[in-house]
């Protein structure tokens, strides 16, 4: 695939209950934003599994974002908290062996900003455009391995 | 029990009587005073007021030559200590004002010495410690202990219950003197506003007394040399201003536990005292 | 292989006007799985609804993937048209092609198009690794716990009971009644607060439905939403209550005199003893501290007196188990222990310095002084009354650091009180901030002020006996001035706090507290008398600071929730609830540790320790998932397999 | 050390013999020069192999599963012990059953600090003097002082060894650890302050060594599921989705070694036997230890950070 | 057998000229540790005593071999076959026991009918042996029947005498390349040969007991219920290391990665994994550790030979020197001859 051809490829997990929403009346309000953004719908933040993070990552992904609920306003109280801190921590070693922050973002937006909803999505979009493709996860297959 | 001692300006001033009293009761209770080499300002008044890193380096001084010495550190006056352990409390929360200190001072220092007041020295010897030296018992005279604000306040640094000090008053019990309940131990004595703004300062004062007066104290004990200062030195221009006739003997605490333990009251700098103090002591025989 | 069958909607110009949703219809047809796909016009309608429940049964599909709008707002429609054409309702899949594409990349109709079918993908990839799913059914106990009898307790049970449903009342103390049978008058319309609770007292002793416990407390509570098996430790009274006729020669003989606690010791009372002349039940227990029988073994006096022979000095404790189906909390409240905390006002040394409680003793009619305003120290009635607001509250350096709530309108009572025995009197309030935020709270605060009662804006810093007086050290912030009064009598304003044995009762019940130890609510604004462990209703001040008509309005609330429980015969619960896969377990239970609603339990089967979900409990949030490092774990309707499967989907 | 291995046989003998546990589990000579190996005796005869000196590299404590139920003697150090505790937690394990022989180490000896230095000649070991090594190179003796020979873990050597119960056996023998300053995020540091490009660039060149033999996780204590989630349930045909796919390339080495670090980040005990056994020498404990940095930051993260939160913790960006 | 002489300095300039032409890999120093690399400055080659970690099969079995790609269309599915890399490489610096490894896994893939991905890059490859510099700690090659200068299977192969390499020239391939790069060599050889073997037989002397092969094969079957294989595998840790290291361990799993679109893939796998055995149905013949223990030496000690009448261990000593736990393959065939009786 050229650069040119090239488009970022962004897997955002969404909560139900608030950032999902969100994406649903960023819809309704129509506030258009770029077509790279897939969106696979969770119960709660705290059910992204790091793991799935690294296998979207290792699956192609050139960006992955997790949003949920504003901090207290979590439908199962504190799941939110959970995910922060296993995400804090993943965006701590994925920095480590050298990717980008921008690849991996986390955001809380609640139900009723969808406006905040689209900015996200263009922001983090255009910086995954001026990344380029996600290289860390995605080495050419080498003969040398081992 | 052996401390470094650390006298500070006043008690080689003004209040030498407290000085004199504090090491001649340290002796006859088996506590050895060990004067600090070289010691300077603990940084209070001017330091404390202008400069916050000469109020904080000075006293961290003072604090290293004690831990050259290898012994924690007893400060009899009110405002030392509260230099010393202000310094202290803020050298261990901040270790970037630590390491300029250290700079000023050129050499690094622990901070892990321990700085007594009187109060605290003599509570650690217990009170058994105490009664054994206690000859004349001063049944019968009633003393309000008066804290003032430096001993006890921030809470941070303060060596008992801000709101309710009892350590004097436990230091006295085993004189026998009867100790007063009262609203005025931990009231301001004015302190140095005496020389910017007289009348407040001479206010306050008169309302210790007052309350002192309201409880039938015969004398007040204090640990501080400016609170000693204010209640004794003043209390004869109180009366002028107000029109009262107060008479209550100021003693520091150590001088009133050195005449329980029947030491030579001269020896204890009782000569120097404005407000006289014998009928207070002649009411109880002594 | 799963029969997927795709069905693309157009949703009129909403998403057919940007996306060509037959040509999305026919590459969905070539997905693996998918063996019919097709699109219409309005899938949500009728016809809509028809085509679908046609072709499933025309194409034998076992997998239906709606191309549409927003799973929250159809997905419970397209559920409904899986069942009704013989379909397992969750082998339903939506994706949302109005919101998330066609309506925001209006503009990029090629990216666009591209991106739905993306989504379809994903949705077929879902698809093929759903399985039918059942709601989880439970059988309910039509029996309510109510654990605590002060108010709130009244009221919840009362309102359970009233409703039909069998109550079981169990109340700490030898009666009723709790803090509000304390009190005088309740503000801002003071009418006589016994006149108002000893009523609903009486009645809840004699409603049919309710079995009331008194001197007795929960030990210990087993099961789950629907079934708790509770027990229930009856102290030793010492009375035997059906011998009992409430006559009273025994503790007008009884020869002890101990502090009335419930006067704060301004008074007396026996060792066995009514706690007040309305207590329900109106017969005495005997205090074991203070009995001589029980305590030197000789006495006897009230043994002897008794013309019913009800004296037993050999009772002991006993345990009885209830089964009910629901649970409501009503442990109320206690006062800040300010004698700990305040040594500027006297570490309570003084005795003219009492609490507001106190006070509601000092001026009830049926009070230890008759309702007479004295001091307690000389009995001479107090010229100058102070009042200290805050005490304990809104104090983050020696109190709580929240709004008590209740200490304003109450101070204003007591002042307007004093006011209205003692006109002469100088009342004095010292405040932070006053807040009247209760119908007619205003009012009354305004009418205590025009009524002579000065309001101080500001701190108390010290408070000290001088002869008989107390000075009273403080600062008018509003002057900017140092206040110093001399008063005869100090009230505190003293804040709440929860009950004590509230933390422990909290984990028998298996709910949370908060930092500041009231019960947590399940959510602050939508569920404020659920807890998160459904089946337990919370009432009352054990949540929270609450006046009166705020108790009450939420132990009607809680009652309420418990009925409309209870009312069912059994319950559904969602099946989209974590399980566990009993071979990856290693039992290292840290997803009992984040389940926020107590929804894991742990099996113990040939010596080794494994998680189990208890279904009925569990709200699937899917946080165990994650913590569950073997991945043992799922969530039924989100698992680990259709997530992942989803990732590889939308990153192909 | 002679003194020692034979305290050390006599407590197995007297254990064995006597019952009290069925399998002791200690460590003996192995095949190859300075290497020592796992050793398990189940007769009193068999103690006879046992020893420890400072080349006892292999921490013991993850057999423990093999043996679970029954009553089982193992030598540990005291580097050791949070690793006990921390699968005594994770599993379960029931304590009573387990007797802790707890080694006095004064630091263990690098077999390839002394392969490097020496190399070539035949080596062999003769004693833990205290302050230094004594090591036969060739034909002769060599007094060698220890902390240039130190095993890497002994430099942030805990050197305590509290909670033990009333059963478990201290050894005494004479030595020490020469107290070292040593930052022990020092390499995390390191690697943090380079450019991203370059971080990247070198854990590419580490992790395209990978070759997924699992030695990592087989040997680590933390790592102590009945089932890794990367072992798949079912043969290959079967499966369509997994956690992560067989294929050696580096997005599934990524993958499989963030996992690992993620899964024990604020649960490691850090006795870095997932280094040693790497065939390929990934340096996987700096994984291991750029986590516990950041988790040190934290407040509270029992049970470990996927099961823990403080609302205090520092916002994701 | 032809001959050739090279000198030490004008090897990396050969290798240099070799790089024009061809892919070079060779041994090199990475981290302090030995693997082979592909050549970028041939004065990078390692030619040190120890051994490469990972063995060279990599460049005939590589860890993850695509074997075709496939795209559904509709009904209709295609497949692509795999690419590989078509210039010709030449790995240098293959070890006497890498080499005698090539014989066993000639004999897997090679048999009728041959496995095309890796006939393909055999033949695709030339092989440049080199004889050892000295015997390793975990080194039994001898007990194989060769030696660690041993020269069989290579197209050249080189031994260092001194200043020179004595070059043999064992194939055509191996004759056409010392044609085609004559100007590196020089033909005179006298008392190169006698050299060589006085080096072999210094390098022989250094072998300290290496293990007898008799009878091991011949007891093995009496040993099968011997509590020897549950003993051994309380060690063991269960890892790859053995397998994965080893160069004649051969065992793949293929599977697809993608639904509509994607790539069948032939991935290592290992008797040590507990899912190698695996049954559709659950179940699993070899649920034990110690079950997979001891097939593993079942097969390179027994199996191999049977099905293909070659040797299924080479001596390298990889799996003796890098088991985490000592587990070792020598002390191993000593128990064997001293527990098991022959023919029963």
């Amino acid at each position: 695939m050229s650069v040119k051809e090239w488009e970022p490829k962004i897997v955002a997990f969404l909560c139900h209950w608030c950032s999902y929403a969100a994406a649903d009346l960023a819809g309704v309000s129509r506030f258009s934003y770029p077509p790279n953004v897939r969106i696979i719908r969770v119960p709660c933040s705290s059910r992204v599994n790091p793991q799935f993070v690294l296998r979207a990552f290792a699956e192609g992904a050139d960006g992955v974002l997790v949003a949920g609920c504003h901090l207290g306003d979590c439908h199962y109280v504190k799941g939110n908290y959970y995910a922060r801190r296993r995400l804090w921590v993943l965006q701590r070693l994925l920095e480590f062996v050298g990717m980008e922050p921008a690849r991996f973002q986390v955001h809380w937006i609640s139900g009723a900003e969808g406006a905040k909803f689209a900015e996200t999505i263009k922001e983090m979009v255009d910086k995954v455009r001026i990344l380029g493709p996600n290289r860390l996860f995605q080495e050419v297959k080498d003969i040398c391995v081992g | 029990m052996k401390l470094a001692y650390y006298p500070g300006c006043s008690l080689k001033g003004t209040a030498r009587e407290y000085d004199l009293s504090t090491r001649l009761v340290a002796r006859h209770l088996g506590l050895e005073l060990v004067e600090i080499p070289d010691w300077n300002c603990c940084g209070a008044t001017a330091a404390h007021s202008t400069s916050h890193f000469l109020a904080v380096a000075l006293p961290a001084r003072v604090l290293a030559l004690a831990e050259d010495m290898g012994l924690d550190i007893l400060s009899p006056c009110a405002a030392c200590y509260q230099r010393l352990r202000a310094a202290q409390e803020e050298l261990k929360r901040d270790p970037e004002l630590k390491r300029q200190v250290e700079g000023a001072l050129g050499r690094t220092f622990e901070g892990r010495v321990r700085v007594f007041s009187l109060l605290e020295a003599l509570a650690q010897l217990g009170e058994e410690a105490l009664a054994a030296q206690v000859v004349r018992p001063l049944k019968g005279m009633q003393v309000a202990c008066y804290y003032g604000c430096l001993l006890v306040r921030p809470p941070l640094t303060s060596c008992d219950d801000p709101e309710q000090p009892q350590l004097m008053e436990k230091i006295l019990a085993p004189t026998k003197v009867d100790t007063l309940d009262w609203g005025g131990k931990n009231e301001c004595c004015g302190a140095s506003l005496i020389f910017g703004a007289r009348e407040v300062a001479l206010n306050l004062i008169k309302n210790i007394l007052h309350a002192a007066a309201q409880v039938r104290a015969h004398a007040l004990v204090t640990a501080c040399p400016l609170c000693h200062a204010n209640l004794d030195l003043r209390q004869k221009e109180v009366n002028r201003f107000f029109g009262t006739n107060f008479a209550i003997p100021v003693f520091y605490l150590s001088q009133l536990l050195g005449i329980a333990m029947g030491l030579n009251p001269r020896d204890l700098g009782l000569g120097s005292h404005f407000v006289d103090p014998q009928r207070a002591l002649r009411m109880v025989g002594s | 292989m799963p029969r997927v069958g795709v069905f693309v909607c157009w949703c009129g110009s909403n998403i057919g006007g940007v996306l060509d949703c037959p040509a999305l219809a026919r590459a969905a047809a070539t997905f693996p799985g998918v063996v019919y796909a097709t699109d219409y016009q309005y899938m949500c309608s009728d016809p809509g609804q028809k085509l679908i429940a046609e072709a499933i049964k025309e194409h034998r599909l076992d997998r239906v993937v709606v191309a549409a709008c927003s799973p929250r707002l159809h997905e419970d429609t397209f559920r409904e048209v899986l069942a009704r054409a013989g379909l397992n309702p969750y082998l339903l899949e939506m994706t949302n092609l109005r919101e998330h594409c066609s309506w925001v990349h209006a503009g990029e109709k090629e990216l666009a198009q591209a991106k739905a079918l993306s989504l379809i993908r994903r949705a077929v990839a879902k698809a093929l690794r759903l399985t039918p799913l059942h709601p989880g059914r439970v059988k309910i106990t039509r029996r309510c716990l109510v654990i605590g009898g002060g108010i709130a307790g009244i009221q919840a049970a009362l309102d359970v009971a009233d409703a039909g449903i069998e109550v079981v009342l169990v109340e700490r103390e030898p009666s009723l009644g709790g803090k509000m049978v304390l009190l005088d008058k309740t503000f801002p319309t003071l009418d006589c607060s016994a006149c108002i609770s000893t009523p609903k007292m009486a009645a809840v002793a004699k409603h049919p439905l309710i079995r009331l416990y008194t001197y007795a407390e929960v030990e210990k509570v087993e099961g789950s939403l629907g079934n708790y098996r509770v027990t229930i430790r009856q102290k030793a009274r010492y009375v035997d209550h059906t011998k009992c006729t409430g006559c009273g020669t025994c503790w007008e003989k009884c020869p002890v005199k101990v502090p009335d606690e419930l006067n704060f010791r301004l008074s007396t009372r026996p060792a066995i003893y009514l706690p007040f002349p309305q207590a329900v039940p109106s017969k005495p227990v005997i205090d074991a501290r203070h009995c001589r029988q029980l305590t030197k073994g000789k006495c006897g006096v009230c043994q002897k007196v008794c013309p019913a022979g009800a004296i037993d000095y050999t009772q002991q404790d006993s345990l009885h188990e209830e089964e009910v189906g629901a649970i409501i909390v009503a442990t109320g409240f206690d006062l800040f222990p300010w004698e700990k905390a305040y040594g500027e006002y006297g570490y309570g040394r003084y005795p003219d310095v009492i609490t507001g409680l106190a006070f509601e003793r000092l001026v009830n009619a049926s009070g230890p002084t008759g309702g007479r305003i004295v001091r307690p120290s000389d009995g001479r009635e107090p010229r100058t009354v102070v009042f200290v607001h805050c005490v304990g509250s809104r104090d983050e350096l020696k109190g709580r650091e929240y709004c008590s709530r209740i200490c304003c309108m109450y101070t204003a009572k007591h002042a307007h009180q004093v006011k209205e025995r003692l006109p002469e009197a100088k009342v004095y309030v010292f405040y932070i901030d006053i807040r009247t935020f209760g119908k007619g709270y205003e009012e009354f605060y305004r009418r205590v002020q025009d009524e002579g009662v000065i309001y101080l804006r500001g701190r108390v810093s010290k408070i000290y006996q001088e002869g008989d007086k107390l000075i009273v050290k403080g600062a008018d912030t509003l002057l900017g001035e140092p206040v110093t009064i001399a008063a005869d009598l100090v009230v505190l304003a003293t804040g709440v706090v929860p009950a004590r044995g509230a933390e422990e009762l909290a984990r028998t019940l298996g709910i949370s507290t908060d930092k500041d130890g009231f019960f947590q609510e399940a959510h602050p604004k939508l569920r404020p008398v659920e807890t998160h462990t459904a089946g337990i209703f919370l009432a009352g001040a054990c949540q929270g600071p609450k006046d009166i008509p705020d108790t009450v309005s939420q132990a009607s609330a809680a009652a309420a929730k418990a009925v409309g429980l209870l009312l069912r015969e059994e319950i559904e619960v969602s099946p989209l609830v974590a399980w566990v896969n009993q071979a990856l377990c290693t039992g290292c239970l840290h997803c009992q540790v984040v389940c926020p609603y107590q929804a894991i339990e742990v099996v113990t089967e040939g010596g080794r320790r494994r998680a189990r979900v208890k279904e009925e409990l569990c709200q699937g949030c899917g946080s165990c998932t994650v913590a569950c490092r073997p991945g043992a774990m799922e969530l039924k309707g989100f698992s680990n397999e259709q997530i992942l499967a989803e990732v590889e989907a939308l990153c192909r | 050390m002679r003194g020692l291995t034979e305290a050390l046989r006599e407590l197995a003998y007297r254990l064995l013999r006597e019952g009290e546990v069925e399998l002791f589990l200690g460590y003996s000579w192995g095949t190859l020069p300075l290497v020592v190996r796992p050793c398990f005796a189940t007769r009193p005869e068999q103690v006879e192999a046992f020893i420890f000196n400072p080349l006892c590299l292999p921490n013991l404590v993850k057999y423990l599963l093999r043996f679970e139920g029954r009553r089982v003697a193992v030598v540990v150090k005291k580097c050791e012990l949070p690793s006990f505790r921390q699968l005594l937690a994770d599993r379960n394990l029931e304590r009573k059953k387990i007797r802790l022989v707890v080694a006095p180490c004064g630091g263990l000896l690098d077999p390839a600090k002394l392969q490097k230095e020496f190399s070539g000649q035949p080596l062999e070991f003769i004693a833990d003097r205290g302050k230094e090594y004594v090591v036969r190179v060739g034909e002769e003796e060599k007094v060698l002082a220890k902390q240039l020979y130190l095993y890497p873990r002994c430099f942030s050597c805990p050197q305590k060894d509290e909670d033990l119960e009333p059963e478990d056996i201290r050894l005494e023998f004479s030595t020490s650890l020469p107290s070292l300053e040593v930052d022990p995020y020092a390499g995390v540091s390191y690697l943090e302050e380079r450019p991203a490009e370059e971080r990247r660039e070198f854990w590419d060149r580490v992790f395209k060594r990978c070759i997924r033999c699992y030695a990592c996780r087989e040997v680590c204590p933390a790592c102590s599921c009945h089932e890794c989630c990367f072992d798949p349930p079912l043969p290959g045909w079967q499966r369509t989705v997994d956690w992560m796919s067989k294929a050696h390339w580096l997005p599934e080495i990524y993958q499989y070694h963030l996992t690992r670090a993620l899964h024990v980040a604020g649960r490691c005990g850090e006795c870095g036997e997932c280094e040693r056994v790497c065939p390929v020498k990934i340096p996987l404990m700096l994984l291991v230890k750029k986590l516990a940095k950041e988790i040190q930051s934290l407040p509270g993260v029992e049970p470990g950070i996927l099961a823990s939160y403080s609302p205090d913790d520092p916002e994701p960006h | 057998m032809d001959y050739r002489v090279i000198t030490q300095e004008k090897l990396p300039l050969f290798l240099s000229a070799l790089r024009q032409s061809f892919l070079l890999a060779a041994p090199v120093e990475e981290e302090g540790e030995v693997y082979f690399r592909l050549l970028e400055d041939p004065s990078q080659v390692y030619l040190g005593p120890r051994p490469s970690r990972v063995p060279p099969k990599i460049f005939f079995f590589p860890p993850t071999e695509p074997l075709l790609r496939y795209r559904r269309e509709g009904e209709k599915w295609e497949v692509f076959s795999a690419e590989q890399d078509p210039r010709p490489l030449i790995l240098f610096g293959l070890r006497p026991c890498d080499l005698q490894s090539l014989k066993a896994l000639d004999a897997v893939f090679l048999a009728s009918p041959p496995d095309p991905y890796y006939a393909a890059r055999r033949e695709n490859t030339l092989l440049l042996g080199i004889s050892c510099p000295e015997v390793g700690p975990g080194c039994f090659c001898v007990t194989y029947g060769y030696s660690p200068t041993t020269s069989e299977g290579a197209d050249l192969h080189f031994t260092l005498l001194g200043k020179f390499y004595l070059v043999e020239v064992l194939t055509p391939r191996g004759k056409k390349l010392v044609q085609d790069y004559a100007s590196f060599f020089a033909g005179e050889t006298a008392g190169a040969l006698e050299a060589k073997q006085s080096k072999e037989a210094s390098l022989l002397a250094k072998f300290v007991a290496p293990p007898q092969l008799t009878g091991v094969k011949e007891k093995l079957p009496s040993l099968y219920h011997d509590p020897y294989w549950e003993e051994l595998a309380w060690r063991c840790l269960g890892c790859g290391i053995c397998t994965f290291l080893c160069p004649t361990c051969h065992c793949f799993d293929i599977f697809d990665r993608g639904e509509e679109e994607g790539e069948r893939l032939r991935c290592w796998d290992t008797c040590l994994f507990k899912e190698f055995t695996l049954h559709t149905s659950g179940h699993n013949p070899r649920a034990s550790l110690s079950a997979r223990l001891r097939n593993r030496f079942y097969h390179k000690l027994l199996y191999h030979y049977e099905r293909y009448g070659v040797e299924g261990c080479v001596g390298c000593g990889r799996c003796v020197v890098f088991c985490p736990v000592n587990i070792d393959i020598r002390e191993v065939m000593v128990e064997v001859r001293r527990r098991g009786s022959s023919g029963f």
